[in-house]
């Protein structure tokens, strides 16, 4: 079973309010260190064992329906199958 | 003297000033607690008010549970002050684990407007004293993440303890076994995500049922003076 | 396109004084050439960096209305004057006054270009847009509305576009807590690439509370307030929101979209009206379009004429932005405020509580110049009136468009109609399912409209209402109409049209219309024939309003709708504010209760050009809009006051597009009756079901109260003509002598047809 | 400067209908060999050059406020800082 991480996180230049929040809320929590927190979005495909193009197929399905090329970027990672 | 009934404002609370109309047509007082603020000002009750504390981002009602005044709440709620939360309020309630279970984004992946109808499932709760057994009440119910969850174990005992205190008649986010409330053990906390204090008045609300919960927490603290 | 500006050191004034000859990509932003010799004249050298993009920025379309200036005049002069306007035309916000102690704000606002962009931040940020116009008038924000328009239904881009733009509207207005109390939702292909997001806010406050956005008082001090000030939007104003999309215009040339922050902006409310209600402020000014640049010039050039400010203060989000980004930033969530310097410190105090960043970034001088130094060299030295105030104003060429005559003939009274009850039966079901006349509650269910426990009436009734003091009962009315099609046909009668609509539909609910607000969705300003449907279109409003004695308080105009050569339909979309005595003596929309009479006042011609059904059945678009006749319609709200306040009409509903038979569709589902109907003698079924005369309106009357309607309608000369009963038992529509049609089946027509065409 | 990457899933057994709509959408991109998706969250966090207990402060930051126990797993990666 072939796998795959889709990462999709915002343009660095982009705002990210969920991100300033969390940010804003770790000194509650005692913790004083962070500069920058950003939040995106983490997809986990699973393929069909039979299916060859596994790496294109993600491609296209993050650059078509996971992420907006306006805001945000992606990226692809294919698990290795003993990894999972 | 009429009961004095806390209603928080966390930054982001939308319907704080709407809490506090309900308690007032309900014959309370109600007294406005800020976030930050370490005081309860001696108040006999806690609501928790809707809307999108610090924006509810992450996780709807997770970075509330961190603010100065959920630690007092936690301690007034163990000592069995009567605490509820609506909509936000029920998302804080759970993400500070003062009620099982959690609530996440509804299974249709929007948010939604309607008028909910609910059965109340126990009037045993500080909140629900005054309702008839197994009565419908309508609600608007308003949320984009209000289906509730918990673990098939969780659902089993929190049924069997009468932990469930409102049901949808018409689901409308997918919650598990239909619930739209919940109550803690000891029945002085309840969550539910529909919205009693924008059913007050029949100008502006589509019943006037939301009044009965505050009926009932008059009851609940009457009674106990009474004892 | 900013990237070819950027400099190694800082272009101050010094440099610009020393290197006169040195090219700047004045064209590139947009700046014609006639218009930066002007610049240089002002200047009497070459503008800095940081002053050409300022300069571009407050002289494109969008900010300087250098296109429509000439015709918005009109406003200015055929406005009537009445006591009741606080605050007109050039402020944020139009403000009315409703009672001694309350007054009203509100505005509408497009922003369509982003929304095709990136749907969902496109619509959010236009609705966090508008909400700050109100807050920088003083007031509190208690609603919004929002008029859209996409692409045909069945086209797969509106199933990218439409869920996005909804999902924006409704995140950004349920987080900030506002109630969505209405708005509306067309398709028509000629909106495919040029989607139309117009949002309306509206707010209250007591009158004294008004804010003014003058920099006065030397010495005062100059703080931003809210959100961190990053790159989004850079170039946005010139270059997004009034650059035509070109056919092949690729992802990576867009210049990035910003994206809203609801949470920031509910904490800028709050603290805001905290520091109008202590007294802390001298002036505000939102930042929107064009940022700092816009609320720096702005208020300088309203106030003493001078400011200071040190740009390096400013807070950034981003890293390496040079002073021309920071200026030119649209960040969203950020207003400017002008202080004494004794309130300075409780005013940062108050803003910390609320969470928000406040930072003292300059003060207002006497010098006329304002002048922004970053790391101590000055990189701007401006008259601010020559940015604000002064921008070039054309006079561009105006054409009617040569099909006119030809449109004109090819009426729509000429296509094959249905002629047996069966058929026509058809049609009404037919016409219920169509997109624009089906129900809307996918989209509107997306909104809050509750929150504040102040709405009174929302979707789906004819004009939202909110109450403003639970004291008095005193109240409000809005509603938010355009027709495209009827504005395609004919600009001056189009706008009328919506501006008659949207009277009617405010009196429909029981209050008098009060304001007026207005938003100009039209094609390329260069193009002659649009420049004639735009001035047509100005002109229809301002005589309209002129005869209707109620003023433009205040809008918007959007130009470039277009693609390619394409423009969409002109889309004048007009709102309506009416006021109301008591919020209890609103009359709802439904059919009252079983006995209760049903009356249309008004009379229906045989007018189908430019309606649904021509649309809807035939593809057809031609012949001449439906007469508008404003003295009926100023009758017409008169009567409905009258008779809410006399608690003699226990229902009403507007007839707009689709006719009658739509209105009886509508008020059927909306309420548990049914209606047995009997049409006059001698009228013909399928005019007089979906004829779309003006002027109409269904009203549903109590028992014994017929003969006082009828006297109050003799009285003021409007014709009123019985149709028949409400019935609970009668089960659906009951058309005597013609059909019936049960209610499963009118309601299986009607609903879900929007989220069963997205796919739902 | 010290860069942390905090996964945060769903647990297993709760439906993600979000994971499941992009399944749904998957065909209509011409992508038939999909078995399954899940979407979560990627929080990156920055941490100042300073600090030393980096792992441990963001075990306490994850448990306690980025994931929910009652419906969320995660896992924290400290990053190189070589590959930042
Ligand atoms: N179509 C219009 N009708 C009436 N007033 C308009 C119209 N378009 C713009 N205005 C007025 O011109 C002024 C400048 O408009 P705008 O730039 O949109 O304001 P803001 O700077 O607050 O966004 C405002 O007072 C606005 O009300
Ligand atoms: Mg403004």
């Amino acid at each position: 079973m072939a796998r795959v991480v889709v990462d999709v996180m915002l343009k660095s230049e982009i705002l990210d309010p969920q991100g300033e929040a969390v940010l804003g809320a770790l000194p509650r929590l005692g913790v004083n260190d962070v500069t920058s927190v950003r939040i995106g979005k983490r997809v986990e495909i699973e393929f069909d064992d039979a299916v060859q193009n596994v790496e294109e197929q993600s491609q296209i399905i993050a650059d078509k329906l996971l992420a907006n090329p306006v805001i945000e970027n992606f990226t692809v990672s294919v698990l290795d199958e003993d990894a999972v | 003297m009429s009961a004095r009934i806390g209603i928080v404002t966390f930054p982001g609370s939308l319907d704080d000033r709407d809490a506090a109309r309900a308690v007032r047509l309900g014959g309370a007082e109600p007294v406005a607690l800020w976030h930050d603020d370490a005081v309860l000002k001696s108040v006999d009750a806690v609501f928790l008010p809707g809307g999108f504390s610090y924006g509810d981002y992450l996780r709807c009602g997770a970075i509330a549970r961190f603010s100065e005044v959920m630690g007092l709440v936690r301690d007034a709620a163990d000592r069995g002050m009567p605490v509820l939360g609506v909509c936000n309020g029920f998302q804080v309630l759970c993400e500070s684990h003062l009620l099982p279970g959690a609530l996440v984004r509804n299974a249709h992946l929007r948010y939604r407007n309607r008028p909910a109808r609910l059965r109340v499932e126990t009037n045993r709760t500080a909140w629900t004293a005054a309702f008839a057994p197994d009565a419908e009440v309508v609600l608007p119910a308003k949320h984009g993440e209000g289906r509730y969850v918990a673990d098939e174990a969780t659902l089993d005992r929190i049924e069997a303890n009468g932990q469930v205190v409102f049901r949808y008649l018409d689901n409308p986010n997918g919650a598990m076994r239909d619930i739209a409330g919940v109550a803690n053990e000891a029945g002085n906390v309840v969550g539910l995500m529909p919205h009693p204090e924008h059913a007050v008045e029949a100008l502006t609300g589509p019943s006037t049922d939301g009044l009965g919960i505050v009926a009932s927490v008059l009851a609940h603290l009457s009674e106990g003076a009474a004892r | 396109m900013t990237k070819q500006m950027l400099n190694p050191v800082v272009d101050t004034v010094g440099v610009a004084a020393a290197t006169p000859d040195e090219k700047q990509p004045h064209a590139e932003l947009g700046l014609a050439e006639d218009e930066y010799s002007r610049i240089r004249e002002i200047l009497e050298r070459r503008p800095t960096q940081s002053e050409l993009a300022m300069y571009s920025i407050m002289w494109s379309e969008h900010c300087s209305y250098k296109s429509s200036r000439v015709h918005l005049r009109q406003f200015g002069q055929k406005n009537p004057k009445t006591p009741r306007l606080l605050a007109g035309i050039g402020e944020n916000a139009g403000v009315v006054a409703i009672d001694e102690n309350l007054a009203v704000t509100f505005k509408v606002e497009s922003h369509n270009h982003p929304s095709y962009v990136e749907p969902k931040q496109g619509a959010a940020t236009g609705v966090g847009g508008i909400i700050r116009d109100i807050i920088a008038m003083g007031a509190r924000p208690i609603a919004v509305m929002d008029s859209l328009r996409f692409g045909d239904i069945d086209h797969p881009d509106t199933a990218r576009v439409l869920p996005g733009v909804v999902d924006g509207v409704g995140h950004y207005g349920n987080c900030v807590g506002l109630p969505n109390i209405g708005g509306e939702t067309y398709f028509d292909p000629c909106y495919q690439g040029n989607p139309l997001v117009n949002a309306l806010s509206v707010g209250v406050m007591p009158r004294e509370r008004l804010q003014s956005m003058q920099a006065s008082g030397v010495g005062n001090v100059v703080i931003l307030l809210g959100a961190k000030t990053g790159r989004d939007g850079i170039g946005g104003v010139s270059v997004l929101a009034s650059a035509t999309f070109s056919e092949d215009d690729d992802s990576d040339s867009r210049p990035s979209v910003q994206v809203g922050d609801p949470f920031e902006e509910k904490l800028l409310i709050e603290c805001c009206l905290e520091l109008f209600d202590t007294g802390l402020v001298v002036g505000v000014q939102d930042l929107g379009g064009a940022g700092l640049t816009c609320a720096l010039s702005e208020t300088a050039a309203a106030g003493d004429g001078g400011m200071h400010v040190d740009l390096e203060l400013v807070p950034l989000r981003a890293k390496g932005m040079e002073p021309h980004d920071i200026l030119a930033s649209e960040s969203q969530e950020r207003m400017l405020l002008i202080v004494d310097p004794a309130n300075v410190e409780n005013v940062l105090a108050r803003a910390h509580r609320w969470g928000l960043l406040a930072t003292a970034i300059g003060t207002v001088t006497d010098t006329g110049r304002l002048v922004i130094d970053y790391h101590g060299q000055t990189v701007v030295d401006v008259p601010p009136a020559s940015l604000a105030d002064e921008g070039p104003v054309y006079n561009r060429p105006i054409a009617e468009p040569n099909d006119l005559a030809l449109v004109a003939v090819d009426r729509a009274e000429t296509l094959p109609r249905p002629t047996a009850d069966e058929d026509i039966r058809r049609t009404v079901l037919d016409m219920a399912a169509s997109p624009n006349l089906c129900d809307k509650s996918w989209i509107t269910e997306q909104y809050d409209s509750s929150v504040f426990g102040n709405t009174v009436l929302a979707t789906p009734h004819d004009a939202g209402v909110i109450r403003l003091d639970e004291s008095t009962g005193v109240g409000i009315a809005i509603s938010l109409d355009g027709n495209g099609r009827y504005a395609r046909l004919d600009p001056y009668a189009g706008a009328q049209l919506a501006l008659a609509e949207a009277y009617r539909n405010v009196a429909v609910t029981g209050a008098t219309p009060i304001a007026v607000t207005d938003c100009l969705n039209f094609g390329s300003p260069e193009d002659p024939h649009v420049m004639w449907q735009f001035e047509r279109a100005v002109t229809g409003i301002a005589d309209g309003c002129q005869q209707l004695g109620i003023p433009v308080t205040g809008g918007n105009v959007s130009f470039y709708n277009q693609t390619g050569r394409e423009a969409i339909h002109p889309t004048p979309v007009i709102g309506v504010l009416g006021v109301i005595d008591d919020v209890a003596r609103r009359i709802p929309l439904g059919l009252g209760q079983t006995g209760d009479t049903i009356a249309v006042i008004g009379t229906t011609g045989e007018e189908l050009s430019g309606s649904e059904w021509a649309w809807a059945t035939h593809r057809h678009l031609g012949g001449v809009p439906p007469k508008v006749d404003l003295d009926h319609e100023m009758k017409l709200a008169d009567l409905l006051s009258r008779l809410a306040a006399n608690e003699q009409i226990a229902a009403a509903h507007d007839l707009s597009e689709g006719g009658l038979a739509q209105t009886l569709v509508e008020a059927i589902s909306n309420s548990g009756m049914g209606a047995q109907i009997l049409l006059p003698e001698g009228a013909d079924p399928f005019t007089y079901l979906f004829s779309e005369s003006t002027g109409r309106v269904l009203i549903v009357i109590p028992r014994g109260q017929e003969l006082a309607v009828r006297s109050a309608c003799e009285q003021r000369g409007l014709p009123i003509t019985p149709l028949g009963v409400a019935d609970a038992k009668t089960d659906g529509l009951h058309l005597r002598d013609h059909f019936d049609i049960g209610r499963a089946e009118i309601e299986a027509a009607w609903k879900g047809r929007i989220g069963a065409k997205l796919g739902e």
